[in-house]
């Protein structure tokens, strides 16, 4: 298994330090937007165990310099795909918490009213994406989104998130085949938090590391330090730009860490405390906060008052999900098929 | 009218509305260069040019999914799979992101897919090649299936298909590919949801799709006088949603009903049909429904044992006159 | 008699025979390390070790094939999928390996496997995690399909499908796990083919099996005293081969049938045992066959959604009423 | 594209010469089996054309190189697997031919008794394990032969086949990284005879060569030229023997050329006469039969009667299988289920 001593020592073979040229708002609005996904995060958490929200439920907890990294690389037409662990990618991306806080209580001012829940979060005039269950699904599908802005013409890309877990998935190699065959903008990405669901990577893959399985495919590739906010961003910025402008793929491995369960009901007995310990100090909250102290950007107290401010929201978006209203029946079948 | 080969009414469906609509392309393995394994997509590369006839690798999930996603993106493609008994691999797909993308985004999203290739015995396929796998389809809801009997019904569906908002999985039969019929000339669409009464009759209804429609509408004369019983024949055309309205109307004038259909028959759709007949019309039915399905079994190669799987002249045969107490 | 849970029970019948027979295995996602997604194989690898308790990738294609394949070479595989969901992904090796691999070679192979794993809505889990589909298995000829109700039947079938000889698909429903029941002490084998009355009554037949016949078990005896009728309630067990002598003996009793089960509707299992009834049991029948299924729409999140699509206690009485004419 | 010309310049890395301790006796009757497959082929295509043979039949003329040199380096006891281009293959590990004519004219006395055809041609006896439909289908199939061989403690291997129409699906990809972690004594062979069906394998494909996508599950991989009757034994040789005594997995790229079209029902247009031409020039027939003349194992004379018994031999095996007889009904329903 990678160490979580290694999180900070990867070969890097992309330009290094765009992040640098970013405006200091900008900075500040990528540290608040981790900061408010760390805090929706826990009131899910809290929510959950208060059985207010239900089903399957999946914390980001640990890998938001990955979301906020990927979203600033981003334009406003471009798409964002992923998997079910996405309440903070959709965050990211411009949905606003409350429509994601009240999906998942199951109300019908949920983003997608009430029919998703916390694995099927979607927003497409945000340009997120969803939101699929079934792992390495949204792979192809994405494939299939970055077909439709080549044949359109458009100069859009889409990006698609996956696990670890996931990249034994044949869909995902045949996938990888048709992207670089048919040379689609689309960005790969894998989170690298060495788990899928109980089971160790090193256990089930021979995959190793996992970026360089894109060179059969003759795609770009590289792996970044995904607990690394400025990293992140450099790695992601350049990695749309080349896309955006090839109209090809590029695989991106993010390594990374999640902080809790795989679920909302995983005790996570395959790790022990010391070795949890050890990858929450590559935290990338405080990480990035001394960062922005020490460049001058900010102070201890800004950021303490703006933790106070994501705080103090998300405690609104709780009692306004619990009083927002239940969809009606009717939804039921509302959707099934597109009316004429 | 003309008269047309059911492939060639298949590809004028799809070449008028590729001139339609920019958005509608085809994909699948060999439909551009070889001109389709069935010859559907003869001359589509050459009128239409390599973005929109694309030929695939063999990867049945990947290329069926990234279709899929292409539709959630804005265009409507025409899927071609080979035949649907490798589309097993592409079912989730079609079952966990086409079928369900509008439902999961209220409404934000649609996929207009038209999923279409071969189904059914094509002859001495044997087992891997030879199944009639629509329960697939029609067990799900979000998705319209489709299956025609004749050149004119594949060409108006099937343009109906393209231009449907949903997704479709349109069903070939494998032997019906080369079989001629009149098609309408001009514009003609057959619309989703209708089923059509292939021929009237008094006595006894037969209900049947696809190949098995083809066969009956050349037997049914002789038949209804070899038996002394007018038989009508009654082809939904749309497997889902099923027209039940037409069937219960047949079934109402003659209160007997045989379904004959090609595949396994543990599940199929017949079993829905004579399930919805005897429920609404329990009391206008004088003899239980009945069904010829193939033989239970994965098919065998040898011409000699196909020939007895398949629903054949003898089984029909004593199956209308079960119904028919003769 | 001890009381098991029906985890614990599933977990007894793959041990006690894993005892037995050193070619059984268990493999599938999380069985390992983590003692099973739903725990099912609790201490199993500690007990086996990791040559007969194995975890595997995410990759349910490959690692079904695989051991479809190990079965072909002499092993008697226990596969777990972590939910029929998922193994959407695994029919290929399902359908056109497993299924056929004993008839394509004309005896010189077999497969015994066990493909087990959860099914049904397990709560809240929405539109692709809540899908009972079973007809994408009972369809097919080669295999045999069980559906356990309650820990003795989970316990009794198990053993019973790991020492067939064939293919056999066993469904887990995802909210039963936790449920308790009585079960035989000492060596409980439950044959296959065989359904079970679950409870006695004169005066309407239910069938059901899985989730819902728990549920029904529970609420026989009140809603016979407020209907006024008495309730008989016929599990099958094994969904394929149907137990079709036991169901239309209850019918012969009752003249009157409510089939309920969870998955969508259209050419379920249920339309197969209705089909059934009503060619065999025409004369038997005082009112047509009503079934009670999930609303047919891809399964919303929103608890207050999900209970109304579900089967309800509303919906089954209206049923029964029906049936009575009541 | 590949260029036929291409066919005889390969790098190789695995150890050569072995073919040269042949004893004689085998070289000759390695000849032979190459001569019979290739007058059994011949025979089959005539009496498809005849209407005797029905359904799908695909002819594996020009590829004899590769299934005989697999299977001299085989033991009895070990498993071949393969797709539906397998007359050839089945009668290099001794399925009677007699047996798979009368199999593919739908015949009581086939080896699967008229239930299969030319696409499911078994002998398990003799260690051949079909014929399977599904492109892509045998191999993770075979991969669980390898581990019922690997479990069951025998020191068997599994070697399995499969086209270059094949290497993009998903289960492969799947299959190759399970055979890598649970180190499996199999042999993947890809012959990659440059199309699949009418579609040229660079359309289509992004792995190129192909066998270095097994760079990234650690498997050893190298290519050979599978026109050459000596190299494909060595490479085979090697491979078998890397299999047995590793338990593990080993994947060979046989670079050859099929001289019909993909089926007897392909007119096989997608290739130019000439090209045609260029690649019939490497026929491993008499390419072989040079080398052992040249080597004075044997005389033109001797070879000439090896091929006038051959064509001798397939005459009366078409006039046996069309007076054999049809199969019985009751056939049927014999082998649905296992009966108890
Ligand atoms: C096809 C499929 N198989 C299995 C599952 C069950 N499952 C859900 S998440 C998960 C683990 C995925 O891990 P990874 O891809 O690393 O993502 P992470 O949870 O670490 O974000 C599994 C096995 C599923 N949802 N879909
Ligand atoms: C899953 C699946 N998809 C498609 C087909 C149809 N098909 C049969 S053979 C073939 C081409 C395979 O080519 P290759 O693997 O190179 O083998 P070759 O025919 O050259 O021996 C195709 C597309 C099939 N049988 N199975
Ligand atoms: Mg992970
Ligand atoms: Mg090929």
């Amino acid at each position: 298994m990678k160490q979580t001593s290694q999180l900070g020592a990867h070969a890097h073979n992309f330009p290094r330090g765009r992040a640098a040229e970013l405006p200091k708002e900008t900075l500040l609005k990528m540290y608040r937007d981790m900061v408010e996904q760390r805090r929706f995060e826990e009131a899910t958490g809290r929510a959950y165990g208060l059985g207010k929200i239900m089903g399957f439920c999946h914390l980001y907890i640990g890998q938001e310099a990955i979301s906020v990294g990927a979203a600033a690389a981003l334009r406003p037409s471009d798409v964002m795909m992923s998997a079910y662990r996405i309440h903070a990618q959709a965050m990211a991306r411009g949905v606003p918490p409350q429509a994601i806080m009240d999906e998942l209580f199951g109300k019908a001012t949920g983003c997608v009213q009430g029919l998703g829940g916390s694995m099927h979060i979607f927003d497409i005039a945000k340009g997120f994406w969803g939101g699929w269950g079934l792992v390495g699904q949204q792979v192809p599908t994405a494939a299939g989104v970055a077909f439709a802005q080549k044949y359109q013409s458009t100069s859009n890309i889409t990006m698609v998130f996956f696990g670890d877990g996931a990249v034994h998935q044949g869909a995902i190699h045949e996938t990888f085949n048709l992207a670089s065959v048919w040379g689609l903008p689309i960005v790969f990405v894998v989170e690298n938090n060495q788990y899928g669901m109980g089971t160790a990577l090193s256990r089930v893959s021979s995959l190793e590391p996992l970026h360089e399985m894109a060179d059969a495919y003759k795609i770009r590739h590289y792996e970044f330090n995904g607990m690394d906010l400025l990293e992140s961003y450099d790695a992601f910025a350049d990695a749309v730009d080349y896309a955006r402008e090839h109209s090809r793929p590029v695989y991106l491995e993010a390594h990374c860490s999640r902080f809790r369960g795989h679920s909302m009901s995983d005790p996570g007995k395959y790790r022990t405390k010391d070795q949890l310990e050890e990858e929450k100090a590559h935290d990338p909250i405080p990480g990035f906060a001394a960062f922005l102290v020490d460049c001058g950007v900010t102070t201890h107290e800004a950021l303490e008052a703006i933790d106070e401010t994501a705080k103090a929201g998300m405690k609104l978006i709780l009692e306004r999900a619990e009083a927002a209203p239940w969809p009606d029946p009717e939804l039921i079948s509302k959707y099934v098929l597109v009316s004429p | 009218m003309a008269q047309l080969l059911f492939r060639d009414a298949l590809n004028q469906a799809m070449s008028e509305e590729m001139e339609r609509d920019s958005r509608v392309y085809l994909v699948g393995e060999e439909v551009a260069q070889y001109d389709g394994a069935y010859k559907v997509s003869q001359g589509m590369l050459a009128r239409f040019g390599e973005k929109r006839v694309i030929d695939t690798p063999i990867a049945e999930l990947g290329f069926v999914a990234v279709a899929v996603g292409s539709a959630l993106g804005g265009l409507r493609p025409i899927i071609e799979v080979m035949t649907y008994n490798f589309a097993i691999l592409s079912l989730d797909a079609i079952i966990n992101t086409a079928a369900k993308a509008h439902q999961m985004t209220a409404g934000q999203l649609s996929c207009p897919i038209v999923l279409r290739g071969a189904t059914g015995a094509g002859g001495a396929l044997a087992a891997q090649h030879s199944q009639s796998l629509e329960s697939q389809y029609t067990h799900i809801p979000g998705l319209i299936c489709l299956s025609p009997s004749t050149p004119a019904d594949a060409k108006g569906l099937l343009k109906s298909a393209i231009r449907d908002p949903n997704p479709v999985i349109f069903f070939e039969h494998e032997a019906l590919y080369s079989a001629k019929g009149e098609v309408p000339d001009g514009e003609h669409l057959v619309p989703i949801g209708k089923g059509d009464i292939k021929r009237e009759g008094s006595d006894v209804t037969i209900i049947a799709w696809s190949r098995q429609m083809k066969q009956l509408i050349e037997q049914a004369d002789a038949w209804s006088e070899e038996l002394g019983l007018d038989i009508e024949l009654v082809d939904p055309r749309t497997l889902r949603p099923l027209d039940m309205e037409l069937i219960l109307a047949s079934v109402k004038k003659t209160g007997r009903v045989v379904i004959v259909e090609e595949g396994f028959q543990f599940n199929h759709v017949g079993a829905e049909i004579a399930y919805r007949i005897q429920r609404d019309g329990f009391d206008l039915l004088d003899a239980p429904v009945e069904r010829v399905t193939s033989i239970d079994v994965p098919m065998p190669y040898s011409p000699a044992l196909e020939k007895l799987v398949l629903p054949n002249a003898d089984r029909i045969k004593a199956a209308i006159r079960a119904v028919c107490y003769k």
